[in-house]
């Protein structure tokens, strides 16, 4: 009994999280197609343990890999988005970004 | 009475999962979407690893759930933090579609103040 | 004041502490108890030093205090959850989101730390600092934000193990709402 | 019945995903819609019961995979900024586009044409199962890979190890020997910098579990070098681990420990019974030795491949 309800609850999940496609296709901004995957990401992980509880316990074992690295692509996203591609939003932001930032107002 | 409390956790979950996704379609702007995914789905995600822990078969299986939920929370509130800053930063690029004006533009908030720097 | 005896007893003090909590992980995974002794011994002394070199202990952890922070934390984190669903879910969709910029003077891991959770919070989300001030955005930007920042932020320096005086240093600022 | 709609679901967002990433005009997109690929691919090799496929899936696909062409893609952007050229029109032949789809239509003719020739399912579980004392281990797949089949995972292993030589052929004459990518620039005590500092020890841990649980369990060495590597791309991204110097001994020497020992098995094997077989009451020793090896050496490879060709002078 519970077994199917898990399974369904999962079915369930995953049309929900199939909702959040749309936002990926759609954008506008890089951020929401990442926050987008980064949902995806999460409800994958619920559906592991849904799976899991539905009679296969390995599946716990793939959640627990998607949640250690559940962060992994947000900071590839964000390393990518940032100077040169090796820098932090944080201290770009906090140096030499304003100064960027003045040199992109001087071209305007 | 256990499987009661685990379909009632695992929906309550599971209504979580559909309002982030629901903010994340409906919410004007990337800012407030970025709420929407943080809060609404790690409290799905919480509830639903209460309820499979409610059914799960040993302590270990419990101490592992506890693990993934820990691990997926630990996540959350760093990428939050990270595409939040990210987004604030894009924000005013052309083609990035509708944001707000980020905190530069605080002033006239009750409780925020401007940035001297800004 | 750093005299090498103490100095080494408070390292090995934060090695202990450290180990106690990426101990539980190796049976969590699935270890029995040879495994855990056979593979757990040199697994955790890698990870705990792995822990020390990627983040030399500056204070000393209170493990109790932070334990006692979870009930309330994670209680905030479904008030948080229960507010933007409401809104998400709301017909007319409630938002009237709004930035507000807020000085900290935790140590910079105390600060991430608050931030992640505030972005848990009803109608908050972080996105970093700037010039030590935390870049709060608000789902609701009448909200009152001070008070509940100078809140956290004293729990978070009493599990640091700062003395209770975190608000009182504080740059008079004028932020903030009565 | 509800097992069968929650896989019509699964793959039909698989589906959709795929032709998402082929169809947007976006490139970032089309990397998204991939990362959300891998992951459900990841949870499809769930359903079908292979577990270890699952977890290499959501290590490579979902892990690793979205930070290597998260990478790519801001290299690429820039490189086209700086020609002064729109990212949106990299210079392209006008014959590109019908080669690439003939290409594809012919991989996926293959495909299916491999698929329909496979025999009857079950196939070889029954061998697998029978022969499986004989290894001392409990999880047939590692047996497949470490014994039955070592044949594949040695060539796999220098595949890529092949594959790294030919990344680290890219670096410019200058910079031979030194370190791959840039100088990573964080702000110390910053949200990047403090999720690099408590992340890894925790890593560190699945990663070896992982590569232990094998023998028995879903697990192994690549799964754990894949975890082992993300965790230190994550330390290197945090700015708190550079890049090795290519030029260097111990990384060189660390590349080579798993292949090496692995083949100088091989042949030792040939003075006893052939080569590649392991004599049957050594077995569990020598898959143990070579796991731990080849961990080292993927966990190295790995995170390499995706940290690039060296950019920095030695």
């Amino acid at each position: 009994m519970m077994a199917a309800w898990f399974t369904g609850l999962a079915a369930l999940l995953l049309l929900t999280i199939a909702a959040a496609l749309w936002r990926i296709w759609r954008g506008p901004t890089a951020a929401d197609r990442m926050m987008a995957a980064q949902l995806i990401g999460s409800g994958g992980v619920a559906v592991t343990l849904l799976l899991a509880a539905a009679g296969q316990p390995a599946a716990r074992d793939v959640g627990l890999v998607l949640a250690l690295l559940a962060a992994f692509a947000a900071v590839g996203f964000v390393k990518a988005a940032s100077h040169r591609g090796a820098g932090d939003p944080e201290a770009d932001d906090a140096s030499d970004a304003r100064a960027g930032r003045a040199e992109g107002r001087a071209h305007d | 009475m256990i499987d009661a409390a685990s379909l009632l956790l695992s929906v309550a979950g599971l209504i979580f999962f559909l309002a982030g996704t629901v903010g994340i379609l409906r919410f004007p702007d990337t800012h407030s979407r970025l709420h929407a995914l943080t809060k609404a789905d790690n409290l799905g995600l919480g509830l639903i690893a209460l309820a499979v822990a409610l059914q799960a078969e040993s302590w270990a299986a419990i101490a592992k759930i506890v693990l993934i939920w820990a691990l997926v929370l630990l996540a959350a509130g760093t990428s939050a933090q990270l595409v939040a800053r990210v987004a604030l930063q894009q924000g005013g690029a052309p083609g990035s579609g509708r944001d707000d004006a980020g905190p530069d533009a605080v002033g006239s908030t009750p409780s925020g103040q401007r940035d001297p720097a800004g | 004041m750093t005299d090498r005896p103490g100095k080494h007893r408070a390292l090995l003090r934060s090695a202990l502490k450290r180990a106690l909590i990426l101990a539980p992980i190796l049976p969590a995974l699935g270890a029995d108890t040879r495994e855990a002794l056979l593979l757990g011994g040199p697994a955790v002394v890698a990870a705990t030093w792995l822990s020390l070199h990627l983040l030399p202990p500056q204070r000393p952890l209170r493990l109790i205090r932070f334990l006692a922070l979870l009930p309330g934390f994670l209680w905030r984190s479904l008030l948080g959850g229960v507010d933007v669903a409401w809104r998400a879910f709301h017909p007319r969709m409630p938002l009237n989101p709004g930035w507000a910029s807020v000085p900290s003077d935790l140590p910079d891991g105390g600060k991430v730390a608050l931030g992640a959770e505030f972005s848990l919070m009803p109608g908050t989300l972080v996105a970093g600092t700037r010039d030590g001030r935390l870049l709060v955005h608000m789902l609701d930007a009448d909200q009152h934000l001070e008070g509940a920042v100078r809140l956290e932020e004293a729990r978070i320096a009493r599990m640091l193990g700062q003395p209770d005086t975190a608000h009182e240093s504080l740059p008079t600022s004028g932020a903030g709402p009565s | 019945m509800i097992d069968t709609g929650f896989d019509v679901i699964l793959a039909a967002m698989i589906l959709g995903v795929a032709a998402g990433a082929v169809l947007t005009r976006g490139m970032f997109a089309a990397v998204v819609m991939f990362i959300v690929y891998g992951l459900l691919v990841a949870l499809a090799w769930l359903r079908l019961g292979a577990v270890d496929v699952g977890l290499a899936e959501a290590a490579i696909g979902a892990g690793l995979t979205g930070v290597l062409l998260l990478g790519a893609l801001g290299r690429v952007n820039r490189q086209l900024g700086e020609d002064g050229t729109p990212p949106d029109a990299p210079h392209r032949p006008a014959a590109i586009r019908p080669v690439a789809l003939l290409a594809a239509l012919a991989t996926a003719a293959a495909l299916a044409w491999g698929f329909l020739m496979l025999p009857p399912p079950d196939g070889l579980h029954a061998p697998v199962a029978q022969n499986l004392a004989a290894t001392q281990l409990g999880n047939p797949v590692t047996a497949v890979l470490l014994n039955f089949r070592a044949w594949d995972t040695l060539l796999e292993t220098i595949i890529l190890l092949a594959a790294l030589v030919g990344v680290w052929s890219l670096a410019p004459d200058a910079a031979w020997g030194g370190r791959p990518g840039l100088a990573q620039r964080t702000r110390s005590g910053g949200v990047l910098s403090s999720f690099g500092r408590l992340l890894p020890p925790v890593g560190l841990l699945v990663g070896v579990w992982l590569v232990w649980a094998g023998a028995d369990r879903p697990g192994g060495a690549f799964q754990g070098a894949t975890v082992l590597a993300a965790v230190w791309l994550l330390a290197s991204m945090a700015g708190l681990s550079d890049a090795p110097r290519v030029a260097s001994l111990w990384l060189r020497a660390a590349l080579i420990a798993g292949p090496a020992v692995f083949l100088a098995l091989a042949l030792a094997g040939l003075s006893v019974a052939g080569f590649l077989i392991v004599p049957p009451g050594a077995a569990k020793l020598v898959t143990v030795t070579v796991e731990a090896l080849l961990t080292l050496s993927l966990t190295v490879m790995l995170g390499l491949l995706v940290l690039g060709p060296p950019e920095r002078a030695a």
